[in-house]
């Protein structure tokens, strides 16, 4: 699998770290149901069969987190931009 | 080299340098070969007819193909260490020396299945194994299954370390071409003639495919003159590389998908650097493995021909009719005297001529159609053969060899025909592996009774044979077609006009899969011994799936994959069953599609360089210094420094303890992680990321950090230090560095993106050292003069500074992990060989003593400071007693899910010391905590031991442990049980988890 | 008809030709006491253990495909109970003890071979850990040793003492580990549970449930609707998928874990071998080929395919550990979807959704686990309560932080 | 009171490795220079461009490639993040380009952080393409194009500079100091085929 990557190019996926579910958001911790939002944000995933938003690490690349569009049947890379709510002044 | 000693070999013609013989072994005789030769087209040219024996009934096999296809002519190649089992004599290239032997041939003494399988063969049908060898129970394990075991199996494994070196490499092209065949050959010089980049990959060791093996000609001359032209024109494009001996074994992902057609693909190939030579040349590797990253790819694997399951059709003889016109034509080896040709197959006929061409008496051409074309038989009449048209062959006689065939014809007479080798043509199976890894299926085509290519994944193209294009003109026109297209979709376009013409060839196929009225066992899987009688037990039993009649039968799951066979199986089953061979399911293939060395996947990571070895500033000072070193994650680290006279590593410990405790010690601290933190709100930053308060840390002042994962365990300790404002150097442990900086990163860029802060690795940088021991402030004011003034009152405890060290820039942190009066000092790490030295100098007076991490962790232990032997990922901070720095008064990362009922429950095990009554009673890591007089049990588990050293300066064994209610049980008497290593338990005292200097007077002074 | 020698001698003079199907393919009926989703290892032993225990008569097992065409025939067919919390070492330990007597029980030689599971060890603090989960299974009468080198090089010549970046300093055995033959653990229970009345339905997907209420009672299948009062998912790789019909949204993901085969060669390895300084395993099957395989690719995939960066990294792994392989020739590979959860713990435990059960998340230790997985989920199905054994997996213990973690690597499954 | 006096010291320094007479494959130890990381702070990229033109003579290059201007050289590692590289060895080159580009960027101090090597010769794209996973072909890796990647298994920052003398291309490598050693083994292995020469 290849990922191309903002910065770097399309680089091999041996260089990039995996988290995993690119939908996490840290749920504000001083609300009455911070416990219930931060069990569901931390632990369960929508997993799905087909397109998935997901998070890679260009750790031995720009060291970037990117976030990657890619159906996980086929491990097509559908889309692709730099995590985050807003990007870094350079990226893309 | 005179006929006599190669009998079969035909006096002229034939790919192979004469003028050249190689002399080689087979079973300990010596014989003699041609340059050009593959091992099996020598055995034939030297009479040899039977290679090998099978694997269930030890029936004699001999050649069956002349490609990478063969089920039967394995043998152990190489002798020693260099030896390898089940290589196929198709397939290697004679060399001068070669050494090869039979293999599967004198079964194990236990349980000899060769020598029953003659009388006990019907019990040895398919799945015999699950039905039986139950009782007694204890004789599966004993008696039965060793057997088995050792009946199982081909080849030996030289079992030794693999001498050779094995290489990786990265390729890139606009267009990959798998085959140099006709359609291969036209692909790659269409896409070259246009300014793409192109990579050909061959698996044979000359160029051209079937046409080496064929007499046919392009544009009315012989075709090997043609691929001569091509060959020579392709090496003129700089940008095209040719790889021969090199087979592309399986496709993988790019960017692009199961589907798409843009993006990248990524293909496996391993090239046969030097196994056609007795042994790798100097800096040569054996293999080497090839990633080709491709932008279009044109498959032209071409095809393999299939058999017919007849009874006794494993005969050595019996030979695919292609495979016969490969060892006449391009080897000059006559595989029989005299020859029948038994096929259901136009392409079938060709082996009649091409046999009666070479000399041999063509007996007979069994034809199993009722009307074979008209042009065909006038063909024939030439070579005299007989011509027997809508008949079968029922049976082949000789179990050392074939002696001759039993006919049955259109009227049901039964013939006898005294025949030494006998040409099968069942009909043509693309190879179509490569377009199905990825998922793709092909489908079945009536044309030609095959599965062909159907759904391509993105940017691959097929072109020839293995797309069931069978004639020479549709490979030569289609492969240009591919190779063109693939260029232009790329945006390259230049001189087209490739126009080749070839000869008009019958192909007609007609299906014929099983005789029915065979007689004697028709192998449908030759390697693994399956039987048109397995595939009928299969059906009756209820596997009835391809998969099922697979895993059942193991048909198909030999070194061959079943690629001469297998289909003949499922035609079986879906006459059985009625239903078709496409209903029947479609088996996908998967990587590596022709087996590959596990060296060649493993390349020049083995041995000591498996890894890359990261080694400090210090490393070479620390070898002058004795230093034994101990891998700690990628890093070597001085474990301690013998002296002589010392009797054993606790000796040279409790001197360097005591040295440090009483004295100073040096040790090497480099590879504790170093990140650099700058920005405006970098001090609310680490106020998030850890759970204790930074934004209150003055500058000039180091705090120790906890930091917690999410969800609420403790991911990692250290410090950070607050060098001038909105900058700060965090220091981790060695073994989370990484993992430490990716997760601050993942804080920064996206939790906190809003925060003007900035990371930056500073590990290599900095070549650290702790100075330890009640003289270390006398040694760095030796060391460093009037750089820094280091007097408690201007440098005191947890106190930092940036300064210059004669011109160099330095740190010094007063932060203590022994527990003693202490400090590391930081050089930029081109300075850190001349640093180590320069301290060790100035220490000399003082007795300063290098001191390696098992002191180290001796002291820490004696502290009750952590490592990750208590940072196992389990612990909370409750749980290591730093409860009070999870700050109530921020929000950081963890806090909320730390307070879950399982993370906040009492009982749960808490950090404690405990020491043993009898100091000297060993107590180690991994022992597990029972209360006194409870028996062992899970339920009895009060916990475990995480870290236990000898004490030199308390003269006793003593140990951290997490115990459940620990804080509760201080003063109490438990033991220590651990069965693995110790028949009796230990009673310990629990203690509070520091040992040594309680009030930490110590660090202050 | 009873599997033995005679039988298969008698059979062999009628040529076998009087061999009755191994199980019946049988049509699905409109109801059922119990339906299990899921024709895999753990599927078919709960089918097989709800009758055989829990005497319920009107069973029936969906299976998507063929049975055994998922995991329970991607997996490298290793058995073992050497587990260090006491949530998991007293039910895979039962695991074991249910594989040492599945031949007679079952009558079927699923091939239960204990030739020892050994896990190497290449720093102290490893060695240390390995104590501590030897210790654990001593204490709940489970074999572990903890041997040295020397030791191991007795056991083990041909494994690289001499020149390794990451030298072996000991490793934890456990003898009674092993492997068992995995297609015929699949048929042997299908076998054994047909015998006892249970319909095993092919070539049935399950498209949907049937919801009465808030409570599910039956499912929709591409062959008609099928009722039931109890309805229990086995679906390891799909967990996720199928949840998903009846609104589970789960602590899962799905990941790729290959695996290899390489040429049948004479016996080379007795046991079952771990390189604990990277990922690689492997042991030798009865047929000669060296299974092995190593870690997850590490990236959701249903795709049932890996890549070439993990297939490089076992290897590397495997020449690192027994530079003998050098010259033995990888064979074939596939893919399995590993169902990760959040903790590397499975889940056996009732859904949110009445009516509807639960057995899935395995990671990669869901083989060893079939007989003990189908024991407790029967019990789970019969009695409406979890098995003591199972316990520990409960599906709310991440809510709670009961977890149950061996690694503490946290909730990022491509690290468990 | 210690006479020590600290000097540098080449992380390949006392390596062995088989040196042909006709080497195909030419390395370099370069002498040591000084280097310093350069991230951008928050914000916009303008003003520090704006202080890196003014100030130091550069165009700070966008994505990864190099730029050189009298004594200092920028490679791009990342986005807004720059590795700096003096042409000298200058205790206080990570200082000055700190209070130049002041509060738009964040400056540490690499100069001891890597091993640089200057690579060429005729087979040294033979020998890349065996150690990195990335396109060294002339289009693809055009002179003053840099990458940040991994050469077998070791992080690397790589650029390539104008072709050498014969036509050669000329790459310099940067390799994290505590891994010089595993690469120059990976370097010299994979190099030993076509011939290999230190400092010629």
């Amino acid at each position: 699998m290849r990922i191309p990557c903002p910065y770097c190019g399309e680089r091999d996926v041996s260089e990039f770290a995996y988290l995993g579910d690119a939908g996490y958001v840290r749920p504000d911790p001083d609300t009455a149901d911070a416990p219930r939002r931060y069990v569901e944000a931390v632990y369960l995933r929508d997993n799905p069969a087909g397109p998935h938003e997901e998070l890679w690490f260009h750790s031995q690349g720009c060291r970037q987190w990117l976030q990657v569009r890619r159906d996980t049947r086929t491990h097509e890379i559908l889309g692709l931009r730099v995590a985050g709510p807003t990007a870094d002044p350079e990226a893309g | 080299m005179s006929e006599a000693a190669q009998p079969k070999r035909i006096s002229r013609g034939g790919m192979i340098d004469r003028a050249r013989a190689l002399s080689f072994r087979f079973d300990d005789r010596d014989y003699t070969g041609y340059a050009g030769d593959t091992l099996a087209s020598a055995l034939l040219a030297n009479g040899i007819r039977r290679v090998g024996r099978s694997f269930k009934y030890h029936r004699s096999r001999g050649v069956l193909t002349a490609g990478p296809e063969e089920p039967n002519a394995l043998v152990e190649l190489r002798t020693g260490d260099r030896r390898e089992p089940n290589t196929r004599a198709t397939v290697t290239e004679l060399f001068a020396g070669l050494e090869a032997r039979s293999q599967n041939r004198w079964p194990s003494l236990a349980l000899d299945l060769g020598a029953v399988s003659s009388c006990f063969s019907p019990l040895f049908v398919a799945g015999f194994y699950y039905k039986t060898f139950m009782w007694p129970k204890s004789f599966w394990e004993k008696l039965y299954e060793p057997a088995i075991r050792r009946a199982a199996g081909l080849g030996r494994a030289s079992g030794q370390p693999d001498p050779d070196g094995y290489e990786k490499s990265f390729g890139f092209c606009d267009v990959l071409v798998i085959g140099a065949g006709p359609a291969g050959l036209a692909a790659a010089l269409a896409a070259a003639r246009r300014g793409a980049r192109v990579v050909l990959c061959e698996e044979d060791f000359l160029l051209g495919g079937r046409l080496n093996a064929e007499r046919c000609s392009i544009d009315g001359s012989d075709a090997v003159d043609w691929v001569r032209r091509v060959e020579a024109e392709l090496a003129s494009f700089a940008d095209v590389r040719i790889l021969r001996r090199t087979s592309v074994f399986g496709l993988y992902d790019g960017t692009a998908g199961s589907h798409s057609a843009s993006g990248t693909r990524t293909f496996g190939a391993v090239e046969r650097v030097s196994d056609h030579l007795q042994q790798p040349p100097q800096f040569q590797p054996r293999q080497r493995l090839w990633k080709i990253v491709a932008r279009r790819a044109v498959l032209a694997a071409g095809a393999v021909e299939r058999t017919i399951a007849f009874g006794g059709n494993d005969r050595p003889g019996i030979m695919l009719a292609s495979a016969v016109r490969s060892y006449v034509n391009r080897f000059a080896v006559l595989p029989g005297r005299r020859v029948a040709v038994f096929t259901s197959t136009d392409d079938g006929w060709k082996a009649a001529f091409d046999l009666s061409e070479a000399g041999a008496s063509v007996e007979a051409l069994i034809d199993a159609r009722g009307e074979p074309p008209a042009s065909l038989i006038e063909q024939l009449r030439a070579t005299g053969a007989r011509l027997y048209a809508g008949s079968r062959v029922v049976e082949g006689h000789g179990s050392a060899g074939l002696s001759g065939v039993t006919i049955m014809d259109s009227q049901a007479r039964r013939t006898r025909l005294r025949v030494d080798a006998l040409a099968v043509s069942g009909g043509w199976n693309p190879n179509l592996a490569l377009a199905t890894h990825t998922g793709s299926k092909p489908r079945w085509s009536e044309r030609i009774h095959a599965f062909v290519p159907d759904v391509l994944p993105g940017g691959l193209a097929v072109a020839g044979a293995a797309r069931g294009a069978l004639t020479l003109r549709e490979a030569l026109s289609e492969g240009a077609e591919a190779g063109a297209a693939a260029a232009e979709q790329l945006g390259f376009s230049g001189a087209a006009g490739e126009q080749w013409r070839a000869d008009e060839e019958a192909s007609e196929v007609a299906p014929l899969w099983f005789v029915g009225e065979s007689r004697g066992k028709a192998f449908v899987d030759f390697q693994h011994d399956v039987t048109h009688e397995d595939v009928a037990l299969a059906a009756r039993e209820g596997f009835r799936s391809v998969e099922h009649l697979k895993r059942y039968t193991t048909l198909g799951m030999a070194t061959d994959q079943g690629r001469t066979s297998a289909l003949n199986a499922h035609a079986i089953m879906s006459a059985l069953t009625g239903r078709s061979i496409a209903e029947l399911g479609t088996p996908g293939a998967r990587p590596p599609c022709t087996p590959v060395a596990i060296g060649a996947f493993a390349g020049p990571h083995r041995g000591r360089h498996f890894r890359p070895t990261r080694r400090t500033a210090g490393h070479g000072w620390a070898q002058e210094q004795g230093a034994t070193f101990i891998e700690a994650g990628d890093w070597l680290r001085a474990q301690w420094f013998a002296q002589p006279g010392e009797s054993d590593w606790q000796a040279t410990v409790d001197r360097e303890v005591k040295a440090v405790r009483t004295r100073v010690g040096l040790c090497d601290v480099s590879t504790l992680g170093k990140v650099d933190i700058q920005g405006r709100d970098a001090a609310k930053f680490l106020d998030r990321v850890y759970s204790n308060v930074f934004s209150t840390l003055p500058v000039g002042k180091v705090r120790y950090g906890l930091m917690l994962r999410e969800d609420g365990f403790v991911l990692d300790d250290g410090t950070s230090a607050h060098l001038s404002p909105d900058h700060y150097v965090m220091s981790t442990t060695t073994a989370n560095a990484q993992r430490v900086l990716q997760h601050l990163e993942h804080a920064r860029q996206l939790l906190w993106p809003d925060l003007d802060v900035r990371l930056a690795s500073v590990t290599e940088q900095w070549a650290q050292y702790a100075i330890a021991g009640p003289e270390s402030r006398r040694l760095l004011e030796q060391a460093l003069g009037d750089a820094l003034s280091v007097s408690n009152q201007a440098f005191p405890y947890l106190a930092c500074a940036e300064f210059r060290w004669q011109g160099v820039p330095a740190r010094l942190f007063r932060i203590s992990f022994s527990g003693e009066l202490a400090y590391e000092l930081a050089v930029p790490a081109q300075y850190g060989d001349a640093a180590v030295r320069a301290i060790a100098a100035a220490g000399a007076s003082l007795g300063v003593v290098p001191y390696g991490l098992e002191s180290l962790n001796v002291m820490r232990i004696e502290k009750g400071h952590l490592t990750g032997n208590e940072l196992n990922g389990t612990t909370t901070a409750a749980d290591l007693g730093m409860g009070r720095l999870m700050s109530t008064r921020k929000d950081f990362i963890g806090r909320v899910l730390a307070q879950r009922p399982g993370l906040t429950d009492p009982r749960r095990p808490a950090l404690v010391g405990v020491r043993p009554i009898d100091p000297y009673s060993p107590v180690r890591s991994g022992a597990h905590f029972l209360s006194m007089g409870e028996p062992p049990t899970l339920e009895n588990d009060q916990g475990y031991v995480t870290s236990a050293a000898f004490s030199p300066m308390l003269n006793s064994w003593i140990a951290l442990g997490l115990l459940s209610r620990g804080r509760e049980r201080l003063g109490e008497r438990i033991r220590i049980h651990d069965p693995v290593r110790s028949g009796t338990d230990v009673e310990v005292e629990v203690v509070a988890p520091v040992f040594f200097d309680p009030a930490g007077e110590r660090l202050v002074t | 008809m009873r599997y033995s020698i005679f039988t298969l001698a008698r059979q062999a003079f009628s040529g076998h030709r009087r061999w009755s199907e191994a199980w019946r393919d049988a049509e699905p009926r409109p109801g059922y006491d119990v339906v299990v989703i899921g024709g895999g290892g753990h599927g078919l032993a709960t089918a097989y253990y709800l009758a055989r225990n829990h005497g319920v008569s009107r069973i029936a097992v969906l299976e998507r495909g063929w049975i055994g065409s998922g995991n329970a025939g991607r997996n490298t067919t290793i058995i073992r109970s050497n587990y260090l919390l006491a949530g998991n070492n007293p039910f895979y330990e039962w695991s074991l003890r249910l594989w040492e007597g599945l031949e007679q029980d079952l009558n079927y030689n699923t091939m239960v071979s204990q030739r020892g599971v050994l896990n190497l060890c290449h720093t102290d603090a490893q060695r240390d850990a390995f104590a501590r989960r030897g210790n654990a299974m001593r204490m709940h009468g489970v074999d572990a040793e903890l041997l040295d080198p020397e030791q191991i090089r007795q056991m083990l010549p041909l494994l690289d003492f001499d020149n390794a970046r990451f030298p072996i300093r000991g490793g934890l055995l456990q003898r009674r580990g092993g492997t068992a033959r995995h297609d015929a653990v699949v048929w042997g229970f299908a076998r054994a549970a047909s015998a006892l009345g249970v319909d095993v339905i092919q070539n049935c997907e399950v498209t949907g449930f049937v919801r009465q209420g808030e409570r599910i009672c039956g499912v929709q299948t591409t062959r008609g609707t099928i009722h039931a009062d109890r309805i229990g998912m086995a679906v390891a790789g799909s967990t996720s998928r199928v949840g998903q019909l009846a609104g589970l949204r789960l602590p899962i993901e799905s990941h790729v874990l290959q695996a290899f085969v390489s040429e049948a060669i004479k016996p080379l390895i007795h046991g079952v071998v771990t390189f604990g300084a990277g990922h690689f395993y492997i042991s030798q099957s009865d047929k000669g080929g060296l299974v092995f395989g190593g870690d997850i690719d590490g990236y959701n995939s249903y795709a049932q395919r890996g890549n070439l960066p993990t297939v490089e990294d076992v290897c590397e792994g495997g020449m690192a550990l027994m530079p003998a392989l050098g010259r033995v020739r990888m064979l074939r590979s596939w893919g399995g979807v590993m169902d990760m959860t959040m903790d590397g713990s499975p889940i056996i435990d009732r859904t949110p959704v009445e009516g509807l059960y639960l057995n899935g998340g395995w990671c990669y230790g869901g083989f060893k686990a079939t007989p003990a997985s189908g024991w407790c989920f029967a019990h789970l199905l019969a009695r409406g309560e979890s098995h003591e054994l199972a316990r520990a997996y409960r599906l709310d213990r991440f809510a709670s932080g009961h977890l149950l973690s061996e690694k503490g690597q946290g909730p990022q499954p491509n690290l468990h | 009171m210690s006479h020590a006096t600290l000097i540098p010291r080449s992380a390949l320094a006392g390596l062995t490795f088989h040196s042909a007479s006709r080497p195909n494959v030419l390395a370099w130890d370069l002498p040591p220079v000084s280097l310093a990381s350069v991230v951008s702070r928050r914000g916009p990229v303008a003003e520090l461009r704006r202080r890196a033109l003014a100030e130091l003579g550069v165009a700070l290059p966008e994505g990864p490639r190099r730029v050189s201007a009298g004594f200092i050289s920028l490679v791009g590692i990342g986005p807004g993040a720059w590795l700096a590289i003096a042409d000298r060895l200058d205790a206080d080159f990570h200082i000055r380009i700190g209070r130049t580009l002041g509060p738009c960027a964040s400056v540490a101090d690499q100069s001891g952080a890597h091993a640089l090597l200057r690579l060429s010769g005729a087979q040294i794209r033979s020998t890349l393409g065996k150690l990195l996973p990335i396109d060294l072909y002339p289009r693809a890796f055009a002179v003053g194009a840099a990458a940040t990647t991994a050469a077998a298994q070791i992080p690397v920052h790589l650029w390539r500079l104008e072709d050498g003398t014969g036509g050669h291309p000329v790459f310099e490598i940067a390799v994290p100091r505590s891994l010089a050693v595993s690469f120059w083994h990976a370097l010299t292995e994979s190099a030993a085929e076509f011939g290999f020469a230190l400092n010629p």
